[in-house]
């Protein structure tokens, strides 16, 4: 127990306790995945669900992620509220037909006469030595795609909130986690609570800067933000938690704020979301605070390597965060 | 060493479905022919309003396939479901959809079906039971998988018809959906309305076997190939596979072989197929058929059968001449529609 | 013929005259889809070609877009220069995984090993009336994965020239050709010859405001300028005609000389091409001489629908593109 | 009325493949020995540098399924190709890769066969002709329609294996594929490694049908399932696939049923099977088996076969001390890696 009475927990045991505690409540959910009965999960998010929930709601199926999609799909438009695993984001790209072309736009191309309330529980992210294949962060095609909503927590207690929003909403919901946070620990309420989408949360206030991060770059944007007021620079740190809808007042009232922004994410840089953030802070009413550039800290622009040190090389660490926002704040406009 | 082969058993007696026409009433018999002739004067009057230039975008004309949609959903009660494709007209109608409507959304009108959004190729009645049309070839098979889960999973006894081409049965997603749902005994009839072609590409070149309901034996679950120009060949074999659903025994492939005598769509010059293939197929044509198989049985005289001919064209007729004059939607807000609340 | 010595023939024929010219001297190189054979494909792009070069080379494949793509992807690894033609790009969804999963990353994941030259042909956007699922410009998700170019050219000789350097390209590059530019018609040389990936084209110079397009936005850009010529606003266009490589330094120096850019793209807003290139530009030293916030005119935040004018008002047209130039000419920063 | 049900015919005579013995050279017999034990010994020091912490990253071992992989490569021509997936080190091995350069690989080093960028579950031999493993299920089966096509096209008469898992049957990928290559008499066998698990999902629970060969028939092509634990039972079946291939008659699909003695990846805690059916299948154990039958029939002495294998297991040893040493790849400049100049 600490302090506020909260216990910590894991990340993914905050996931497993949103889908439980959800579950628990309403009979229409349930979860359909590969070896999530079991096995629990590739992971182990789903361990214990098996016991409680049984094989009709906790739904082993076979390797098949066009199916899986669209057996989602199609018992959300029957109004029951399924949450689909993906062992690997990197699979999707065998579900993206019926995620874009049936679940995100069956409500539009049907006169609004039906909605797609579904889940999409996606583990993304490099760190694992997993290598091209299971390793990558494909938030940016989901948020292009109209229809569908896009969710990054990188806290235990975000991951639990926000999961429980997830499931309740009404919309495809991809539900991004980012496999190295599993293990991270977190103050986690033991009640049923949900954090609404679409509300970013600031981890920690500064003046100086900006720093937008979502996912695994938190956790290090908070570390580096801790590295670099030793050196008297006072970073804010803007978790976005919801990736769409994006929680744009939050974000350009920081920046407004700090005059600086440095946006990261793990995602090769070229044709990220953090373009699409650099846009929409350039064509807002921040612009006229900035005293630097926007900056972009990214992914590398290559698959993801299997070696430690060239994987590790590939996306932003505590230590390259420090440097460019150190960087940053010294910059002029 | 163990080696399979697949064998085909034909049975090509002559037990002609006929004796359906004692079962069913008087009644039933109409009303199929009835939603036959409404498809097909719902066709001929989207391809005249086409040629007018009433319509901008695509289509696709299931004219000479009657018999496949309106047999396959004769045998569903009403509170049943179907999804299907873009070439789905036939089966809207026969799920019992509001032609104005229909026709409304295929003019793009904002009373239409989907408030004009959807077109042609989109076209759904969720509240009839109707849960869509999809575009993408093939794509609607996996949407089914989760509407039959839906349906076991609420012990509800209700079974879903999910409609495809030829075409669609080399897709990815037909293999992974008929596994899953025959892995979990879901209640659908997978129902393929085989004319043959998809677009240009005669379906006996891009498969190396005879019978697209072999492929069932994939899956662990009944095949069946009919006469699809036979309504009452494919009802039979349809209340089966319905049948079967519905006791919980999982789901079939019923494959109704037939022809589509339009192009694909507008922009076929029909070069993959000779002008006596066509005209043999339109001798086989599926409505007068049943119109003479109903009359020789005296279930209906000559009068009958033409007045419910006339009555299907005066019903479109009808629906068109109110579409037509319904208002246009707006682009307004259009984003408020993308999400549910 | 034209002044010149050219032509004037349509985007389609000109991308069918690259096809046969470089089919003819190259006997690696063939063509893959459905109903491109006798159908001459959807858009009628193969028309005739399967006279000329036979089944083998010009060939039909069942509806069966996954196993296309690994078709190509194949056939490129062996070093041959399959070209696949997707009926509409929206179908790529079913491709992704042999796209992004396998052709994009086998050279690199096989440590620069192997090779995989192959093109995607993909008729794109909207304004045939085809609806949701057959309208989309998905160009952001393929930037966004390295290992992949994109080309985008919006007139016939642009067409035929980048088609001939993507065909000779050894990496896999996505074609998007769009629908309503097949029938649009340019001046067009009869010989072979190559436009080289990764140059944008200056197609207008102007002195007040830099219009960054490509595909069907930079003919619709270029009626702009001229309407906007009439009240005296001088309009640079720039088409950037290959996507990825991008032509940074093109677009920095025209921005750098007007001091005002407007992005134009059809795709939806949130998350494409836009925000990358908005980020490019506000990173770049062209910075220092924008006059003017950066802007983006895109596509609406909506699947695409049916009915024409819902249809129409989801793009930005010319009226658009004029409008948003407009008052872009008259913003100060 | 014509209604036509698919029906299968199973035959399973005691075909034995021990003739095989006869034919094949000393040589040949010895050297799928030595391939199975290398694959054997190269499993058992990969788990040992994984236990020790040598390795950052995942594998999945074969151990008690290289009868499949050695009995399949076995039956090929040195020039032919293979293509596989992730638990692929056995095919690695047979198709003659060097196995300091796959240790290396293994470890992330620079020498590696794919310079550490790819690992375990990526290795490719692109001029030993072994195009490359990959990771996500299913993903190399359309690949190698594509590698296949260029054989046919460039009139080669090399013949492509294409490996897989049980699971893998399941992805649409694998139908559409099928189809395909049969549609175009492509050279190419596809070769099912059934180890009767997809991680923790048994075969028989996520398909409805008791022989996956069986799906052969969707696609009019041979299906053959054998005892994948008998090397010269998978050599046999593989060898008329190749045989069919490599004539222009097109593709075959080979189930080899055999069995993964450890966990599928290093998070499998194994809850799925009992421990009883794990030591019985040890019982079976391929290696052992066919070194009974090659002393049994007086091929090789026991002294022979145990040289065969105690030189395999040095072999092993010696690639992983030389392959520990080599150095680390660079991280700089990999943005130039990705497209090809
Ligand atoms: C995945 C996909 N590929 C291609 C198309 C283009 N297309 C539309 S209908 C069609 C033919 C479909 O054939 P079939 O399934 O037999 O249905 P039919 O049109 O004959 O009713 C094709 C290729 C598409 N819509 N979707
Ligand atoms: C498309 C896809 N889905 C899921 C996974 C995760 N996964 C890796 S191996 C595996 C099991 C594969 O089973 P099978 O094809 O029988 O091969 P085996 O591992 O038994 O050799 C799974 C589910 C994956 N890599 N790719
Ligand atoms: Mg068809
Ligand atoms: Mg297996």
């Amino acid at each position: 127990m600490t302090q506020n009475g909260n216990r910590e927990i894991t990340y993914l045991e905050a996931v497993r306790e949103g889908l439980i505690l959800e579950m628990r409540q309403d009979p229409e959910v349930f979860l359909l995945g590969e070896d999530i009965g079991i096995y629990g999960g590739a992971f182990g998010v789903t361990r214990g669900m098996l016991e409680e929930f049984g094989p009709e709601r906790i739904r082993d199926t076979p390797i098949s992620e066009a199916a899986i999609a669209g057996a989602a799909t199609g018992a959300a438009l029957m109004g029951m509220r399924p949450i689909m695993e993906i062992m690997f984001m990197d699979f999707l790209t065998i579900s993206m037909n019926q995620l874009v072309n049936q679940a995100a736009k069956i409500r539009f191309m049907f006169g609004g006469k039906a909605s797609i309330p579904m889940v999409v529980r996606a583990p993304a992210g490099s760190g694992t030595g997993a290598a091209a294949q299971h390793s990558q962060s494909l938030e940016a095609w989901f948020i292009h795609t109209p229809g569908i909503k896009v969710v990054a927590p990188a806290t235990a207690a975000d991951a639990k909130g926000l999961l429980i929003s997830a499931i309740r909403d009404n919309n495809p919901v991809i539900f991004m986690e980012h496999k190295l946070l599993y293990r991270t620990k977190g103050d986690v309420a033991e009640e049923l609570y949900a954090i609404p989408l679409g509300k970013a949360d600031v981890k920690r206030e500064g003046s100086d800067l900006t720093i937008v991060a979502y996912s695994i770059m938190v956790p290090r944007a908070l570390e580096a933000a801790e590295q670099l007021a030793e050196e008297g620079i006072n970073i804010e740190v803007v978790d976005l938690r919801t990736l769409k809808p994006l929680d744009e007042k939050t974000i350009i009232r920081s920046v407004s704020k700090t005059g600086r922004v440095l946006i990261a994410h793990e995602a090769p840089r070229t044709g990220g979301f953090g373009g699409e953030l650099a846009a929409v802070i350039a064509g807002s009413e921040a612009f006229d605070y900035l005293d630097a550039p926007i900056r972009r800290l990214a992914g590398r622009d290559i698959p993801i390597p299997y070696n430690r040190t060239l994987e590790r090389s590939t996306v932003p660490q505590v230590e390259d965060i420090v440097a460019a926002a150190r960087t940053l704040a010294q910059e002029g406009r | 060493m163990t080696i399979s082969k697949v064998v085909l058993e034909t049975d090509t007696s002559p037990v002609t479905s006929t004796g359906l026409l004692d079962e069913l009433p008087k009644e039933k018999l109409a009303w199929m022919l009835q939603k036959m002739c409404e498809t097909r004067y719902f066709e001929e009057k989207a391809e005249e309003l086409y040629i007018r230039g009433q319509v901008h975008g695509t289509m696709h004309l299931s004219i000479g396939m009657e018999a496949a949609s309106t047999g396959a959903i004769a045998a569903l009660r009403p509170d049943d479901l179907i999804i299907h494709h873009h070439r789905g007209h036939g089966h809207t109608i026969a799920k019992g959809a509001d032609i104005t409507l229909m026709i409304a959304e295929f003019l793009g009108k904002e009373p239409g079906y989907c408030r004009g959004r959807g077109g042609s190729m989109h076209i759904a009645d969720i509240p009839g039971g109707n849960l869509g049309a999809t575009g993408v070839v093939g794509s609607g098979i996996p949407t089914s998988v989760g509407i039959a889960l839906a349906l076991q999973m609420r012990k509800s006894d209700k079974v879903l018809l999910s409609f495809f081409g030829d075409g669609a049965t080399n897709l990815g997603e037909f293999h992974e959906s008929l596994n899953m749902a025959s892995v979990w005994k879901l209640p659908v009839v997978f129902l393929c309305d085989n004319n043959q072609y998809g677009m240009s590409a005669a379906i006996k070149k891009v498969t190396n076997i005879d019978r697209l309901s072999t492929r069932a034996v994939s899956y662990g679950i009944p095949g069946e190939t009919t006469d699809g120009n036979d309504i009452l060949a494919v009802y039979q074999a349809t209340q089966t596979a319905i049948d079967r659903a519905r006791a919980g025994e999982g789901p079939s492939l019923v494959e109704n072989v037939t022809y589509r005598w339009r192009g694909h769509s507008k922009s076929d010059r029909n070069l993959y197929r000779t002008q006596e293939e066509i005209d043999d197929w339109k001798t086989r044509d599926p409505i007068v058929r049943f119109k003479q198989v109903l009359v020789e049985a005296n279930v209906m005289t000559d009068e009958e059968v033409e007045a419910v001919d006339q009555q299907a064209k005066a019903t479109i007729d009808q629906a068109a001449e109110e579409a037509v004059s319904f208002p246009e939607p707006s682009p307004e807000n259009m984003e408020d529609e993308v999400y549910a609340p």
